[in-house]
């Protein structure tokens, strides 16, 4: 087998391994959203399909097929068509740069837990992520609904917005690590200060405040409480996917949780170190606990998701942006010259 | 391999730009625009210019025509009428200008050395490589560019902000 | 383009020719949070609010024509479903309003007034934790939603051990009440009672100084002392502006003068304002709740008056005179003088009042039902105005209204 | 001039009204502690305007203002407003009777802005036209509904055509877009 095929092949087998267990993870994780918000508000949650509700994802899924596929009269049916589909690809598209777990052996074969390691990883991330505005801003515009405009049109100002303090809290990441690669981010964030400290990036003197401005503005982009306002049920009635029906709302639905997944996946990355953690025991453990601590740390993000929904209400939008602006753009910018300033030092 | 792929991408690329001259409305035009620029990303991404692809789709895919779109959806306009079309200023200034346009690019084309240039493939599109030209040989065009933006900021914030 | 616009207030058509081009958003009937079936219709410049035009009738079932059909007894299931958040007080309302025209105000046994003053205050609890839940739902905290329909359950609970109903209680009768309470009540009402104030610290502690609520709801949907008064808001809305009136203090009808209780003022007219009274005020109805408890007196549930009072069941059996009181109210109703009245009590929204008149006859010749919520929905014009979209929401939330008793 | 019953005879919310209007005060009642002054209805308004601004009535609430379909009685209709004073907790009736062929009253938006949409509500149930209200459509009805359905003779039952009453066009149409 030449190397092309063998690496195509390779490839092929682990865009389609991360795809159905990312798909398999979003359906566990409306799960676990429905549970624990449920347990926050002194009721049950599902508890009729399977054990605890755990096969009602899969009847939500069931539901969502079978549902009638409407599409409104004046709608532009092209663009209503394509925009979910728009914010699906990006948001699948982005995890193939993170590195779940360390290389592996399994026998002979050599694997390394992530699909490829660009080096310009996390700016791929933010590429991708970029195009997916247009699925809700087009979704918004397309429904030709005056609610599912105003989503529209509150989603691209916000999304706008909120990446610029995103990119600018990542930059401070990328300066004291060097690297645009998450590989090797991760990679340096190996070992322990004084035998106990994780060397976590969080841990660097002034990276907790990167940490903090990325993880709000992650929140805004992902578009959950309390950035929630492109959908924000009680003002919009459903924002943009407000005329979204069956498998259609179903792909804008997949692709805010896969986008949860996938900013608590780079706060992980670029913070928590990764998949790194304890290892122990015989070799396929040690292969396996990496892709383990990286899943709980992942799950950790996304519970603190779910915490906030159930306890803080709404923005405005004004105030919303304001906070963008006047908050989390000049604190971010500010923390950049800090952090220069700390490496530049260190140098 | 490369060639093919290539000459896919390329008849995307052009074909999604004449898509853009010919739609009448101006989102689906805009969209036409997003496909040439992600098309050129991935001209950058065979070139090795990864850092220009990312950037190539985060500045003008992720930004520019957000803002582009924004504007389009906020101003809700209707499908354009022939009347620009048929401007007889658009013919007369127009079609001088595409000549110009292309004998610049056929210029251009003739002086560039042709073929591939293993030398220039590690140097020019990394992010590394961008950077080091950037703040030596360019830092001086590169922060006038800066405080060009800034003066733009600044009147555009002025030019909102007037009736306060 | 110039474009030619129904103006909703003034009637005229009107051209939008050198104005910011506004869109019209229909908000409502369905939307989720008009509260029911509310159609605001808003004319909006971005997102700020130019206009609110508040569309009301999409509830009307002609409460008011209907009762003019019913005899005096049989009008009160209907007024349950006028605020059906607030039955108790809507029944409190009418049949002291019944009461005033037969001339019964001072006959009612004290027993009876403390049992209706317990089920109307605790009314005032359930009332106002769904106005807390859904309020705070509108401005996306979803969690004090559930907190506050725990306690609304208790609630409806005891009214189904007093009466048999949850929603449509039908519970007071002209002189008194139907029936005595169930013995087990006034334990399970004390212990619920007790535990009530965590249960409002707790809701305080997700909303009063959170920083997002406090930006949602501080500065919003203002209105003056004066404007409100103009505008007839009455309730909790009106002492938000700074208005000391509680027609429970002022005007005290059932016993309330009995009571200490403090009433809640503020003067930013707000909707944070609006909000702190509420949430004071369900601890202020708590007190009273407990005093009511607490010196809860036995005796007699009815007046004794036989032209409008049913008597006795002991005694229908052995007196003859009573028999025959029993017959002609049962069989025709009641005959109140003629005359008419008009009693105002305040109900958890504000002023809720029964206006009735009567022809001699046993069915009042027209009964009109001033609800609180009517009146208070035409200040969301002048608290909208200039605001967002999402503020819209947080005043409709804040005026507590029940479409049921706008529309009626 | 206008007997006033016994009750009230020191009332000096009712001197201060005989004082001022005298003659265009029609009768004065006193029902179960609640009194009514029956007003002519030509100068409602200035009652009202009185009743508000006057230093020692100071009536700034209408808590309510209700119509009555008195027929075959006559004058048919009556609409009646209920002040309230907030600081001296006072309340007063005022009524004013208006027969069915002149149907037409002055609105007191003026006086009291929240009268706006009771006389809203007034109309569209009975018909009585408040002149001079600045909005004057139907509220609970739909703007083309036939008919005032608290009159009592409106059709109970079936599909009888209610009886035709004077009113002014209704204006209607929330959209009414008319584009160029």
């Amino acid at each position: 087998m030449s190397e092309f095929s063998s690496f195509l092949l390779g490839t092929t087998i682990k865009c389609i391994v991360v795809i159905a267990v990312l798909i398999g993870a979003v359906a566990y994780t409306t799960w676990l959203e429905r549970k624990v918000v449920a347990h926050l508000q002194i009721r049950w949650g599902p508890s009729r399909v399977g054990w605890h509700g755990l096969l009602q994802p899969i009847a939500d899924v069931l539901k969502l097929l079978l549902k009638e596929d409407m599409t409104p009269g004046q709608a532009s049916k092209f663009l209503y068509v394509l925009a979910p589909l728009i914010a699906f690809v990006p948001a699948a598209l982005s995890i193939t740069v993170i590195p779940f777990g360390n290389v592996a052996h399994f026998g002979s074969q050599t694997v390394r837990f992530q699909i490829t390691d660009l080096n310009v990883g996390i700016l791929f991330i933010f590429a991708v992520t970029s195009v997916g505005v247009y699925g809700v801003a087009l979704g918004g515009w397309a429904s030709n609904n005056k609610y599912s405009l105003m989503g529209g049109l509150r989603s691209s100002a916000q999304m706008i917005s909120y990446e610029l303090s995103l990119g600018l809290s990542v930059v401070s990441v990328l300066l004291v690590t060097g690297t645009l690669s998450l590989g090797q981010i991760v990679d340096l964030q190996g070992g322990r200060w004084f035998g106990i400290i994780p060397k976590w990036n969080i841990f660097v003197f002034p990276l907790f405040i990167s940490f903090f401005t990325y993880f709000v503005s992650a929140i805004a982009e992902t578009n959950r409480l309390p950035f929630d306002l492109p959908e924000a049920e009680n003002e919009l009635v459903a924002g943009f996917h407000t005329e979204y029906s069956s498998m259609k709302f179903g792909m804008f639905f997949l692709t805010e949780y896969i986008n949860m997944i996938t900013v608590s996946a780079i706060a992980t990355t670029l913070f928590f170190g990764g998949w790194h953690g304890p290892t122990f025991g015989p070799l396929w453990l040690r292969g396996i606990l990496p892709l383990f601590w990286f899943v709980s740390k992942i799950v950790a993000f996304l519970l603190f998701y779910i915490w906030t929904r159930g306890t803080l209400p709404r923005f405005r939008y004004d105030q919303l942006m304001a906070f963008g602006w006047k908050f989390l753009v000049p604190l971010s910018l500010a923390n950049v010259v800090l952090t220069s300033l700390v490496v530049a030092w260190r140098a | 391999m490369q060639t093919i792929v290539f000459f896919i991408f390329a008849f995307i690329a052009v074909a999604a730009a004449i898509n853009m001259l010919v739609q009448k409305h101006p989102i689906h035009s805009a969209l036409s625009l997003i496909v040439v620029m992600a098309m050129l990303s991935i001209f950058y991404v065979m070139l090795y210019a990864e850092f220009l692809a990312v950037v190539q789709v985060i500045v003008y895919a992720g930004a520019i025509m957000v803002l582009f779109v924004f504007v389009i959806m906020l101003l809700n306009p209707r499908e354009e009428s022939h009347r620009t079309r048929q401007n007889r200023f658009l013919l007369v200034a127009g079609v001088p200008l595409g000549l110009c346009l292309m004998a610049e690019i056929v210029i251009l084309l003739r002086r560039a050395p042709l073929g591939e240039n293993e030398t220039g493939r590690q140097l020019v599109g990394t992010t590394e490589a961008v950077g080091r030209v950037l703040f030596t040989d360019y830092l001086l065009p590169f922060e006038f560019i800066s405080v060009l933006i800034l003066i733009a900021i600044l009147g555009a914030v002025v030019l909102t902000k007037r009736e306060l | 383009m110039e474009t030619m616009r129904f103006n909703l207030e003034s009637g005229q058509v009107e051209s939008t020719a050198g104005k910011a081009e506004t869109m019209i958003l229909s908000m409502g009937p369905q939307h989720p949070s008009t509260h029911g079936v509310l159609r605001v219709v808003l004319e909006l410049d971005g997102e700020t609010v130019i206009k609110a035009s508040p569309d009301i009738g999409y509830l009307h079932t002609g409460m008011e024509k209907l009762s003019e059909t019913k005899t005096y007894a049989q009008v009160l299931p209907i007024t349950d479903r006028t605020d059906y958040l607030a039955p108790m007080s809507n029944n409190l309302g009418y049949i002291m309003a019944v009461e005033k025209l037969c001339g019964l105000q001072n006959e009612i046994p004290l027993r009876a007034q403390y049992v209706r003053v317990i089920m109307v205050e605790l009314n005032r609890i359930a009332s106002h934790l769904v106005w807390l839940g859904t309020h705070a739902m509108d401005i996306g905290a979803m969690t004090v939603f559930l907190y506050c329909f725990r306690e609304r359950e208790q609630i409806l609970n005891f009214f189904e051990a007093a009466c048999g109903g949850r929603l449509t209680t039908s519970y007071f009768r002209v002189g008194g009440l139907p029936s005595e309470i169930p013995p087990d009540l006034v334990p399970r009402i004390q212990k619920f009672i007790k535990e009530f104030p965590g249960r409002v610290d707790e809701y305080e502690t997700l909303l009063t100084k959170n920083p997002i609520w406090l930006r949602r709801t501080q500065g919003v949907g203002t209105i003056s002392a004066q404007n409100a008064v103009a505008i007839g808001l009455s309730g909790p809305s009106l002492r938000a502006t700074g208005v000391d009136y509680d027609i429970r203090k002022k005007e005290p009808y059932c016993g309330y003068e009995k009571f200490e209780f403090r009433v809640p003022t503020r003067t930013e007219g707000d909707v944070y304002a609006r909000y702190l009274c509420r949430v004071e005020e369900l601890r202020q109805s708590q007190k009273i709740v407990q005093q009511a408890l607490d010196g809860l007196p036995g005796g007699p549930i009815r007046a004794d008056c036989p032209k409008y009072v049913l008597p006795d069941r002991n005694k229908m059996k052995t007196e003859m005179e009573t028999l025959i009181h029993h017959y002609k109210i049962i069989t025709e109703g009641i005959h109140p003088p003629v005359g008419e009245v008009y009693h105002a009590i305040e109900a958890p929204k504000g002023e809720l009042g029964y206006y009735l008149v009567s022809d001699g006859g046993p069915k009042p010749l027209r009964m009109h039902i001033r609800g609180p919520s009517f009146v208070n929905l035409q200040a969301l014009a002048t608290m909208c105005e200039g605001r967002l979209v999402a503020d819209v929401v947080a005043v409709i939330g804040s005026l507590d209204i029940v479409l049921g008793e706008i529309d009626r | 001039m206008v007997t006033i019953p016994p009750p009230l005879e020191n009332n000096s919310t009712v001197k201060r009204f005989v004082e001022k209007f005298g003659d265009a005060l029609q009768e004065v009642v006193y029902f179960q502690g609640e009194t009514t002054l029956v007003v002519e209805k030509g100068r409602i308004l200035e009652f009202c305007q009185f009743a508000r601004g006057d230093d020692a009535l100071q009536f700034d609430s209408l808590a309510d203002l209700t119509g009555v379909d008195r027929m075959p009685g006559e004058p048919r209709f009556e609409v009646n407003y209920h002040l309230l004073c907030l600081s001296r907790a006072e309340r007063l009736r005022l009524k004013v009777r208006i027969s069915e062929k002149d149907g037409k009253v002055t609105s007191v938006t003026s006086v009291w802005p929240t009268a706006n949409w009771h006389e809203r509500e007034v109309f569209d149930l009975f018909g009585i036209v408040f002149e001079n209200h600045p909005n004057l459509r139907r509220i609970l009805c739909p703007d083309e509904w036939n008919g005032h359905p608290l009159r009592k003779d409106y059709p109970m039952l079936g599909y009888e055509e209610a009886a035709p009453s004077p009113e002014p066009p209704t204006k209607r149409g929330w959209y009414s877009t008319l584009s160029d």
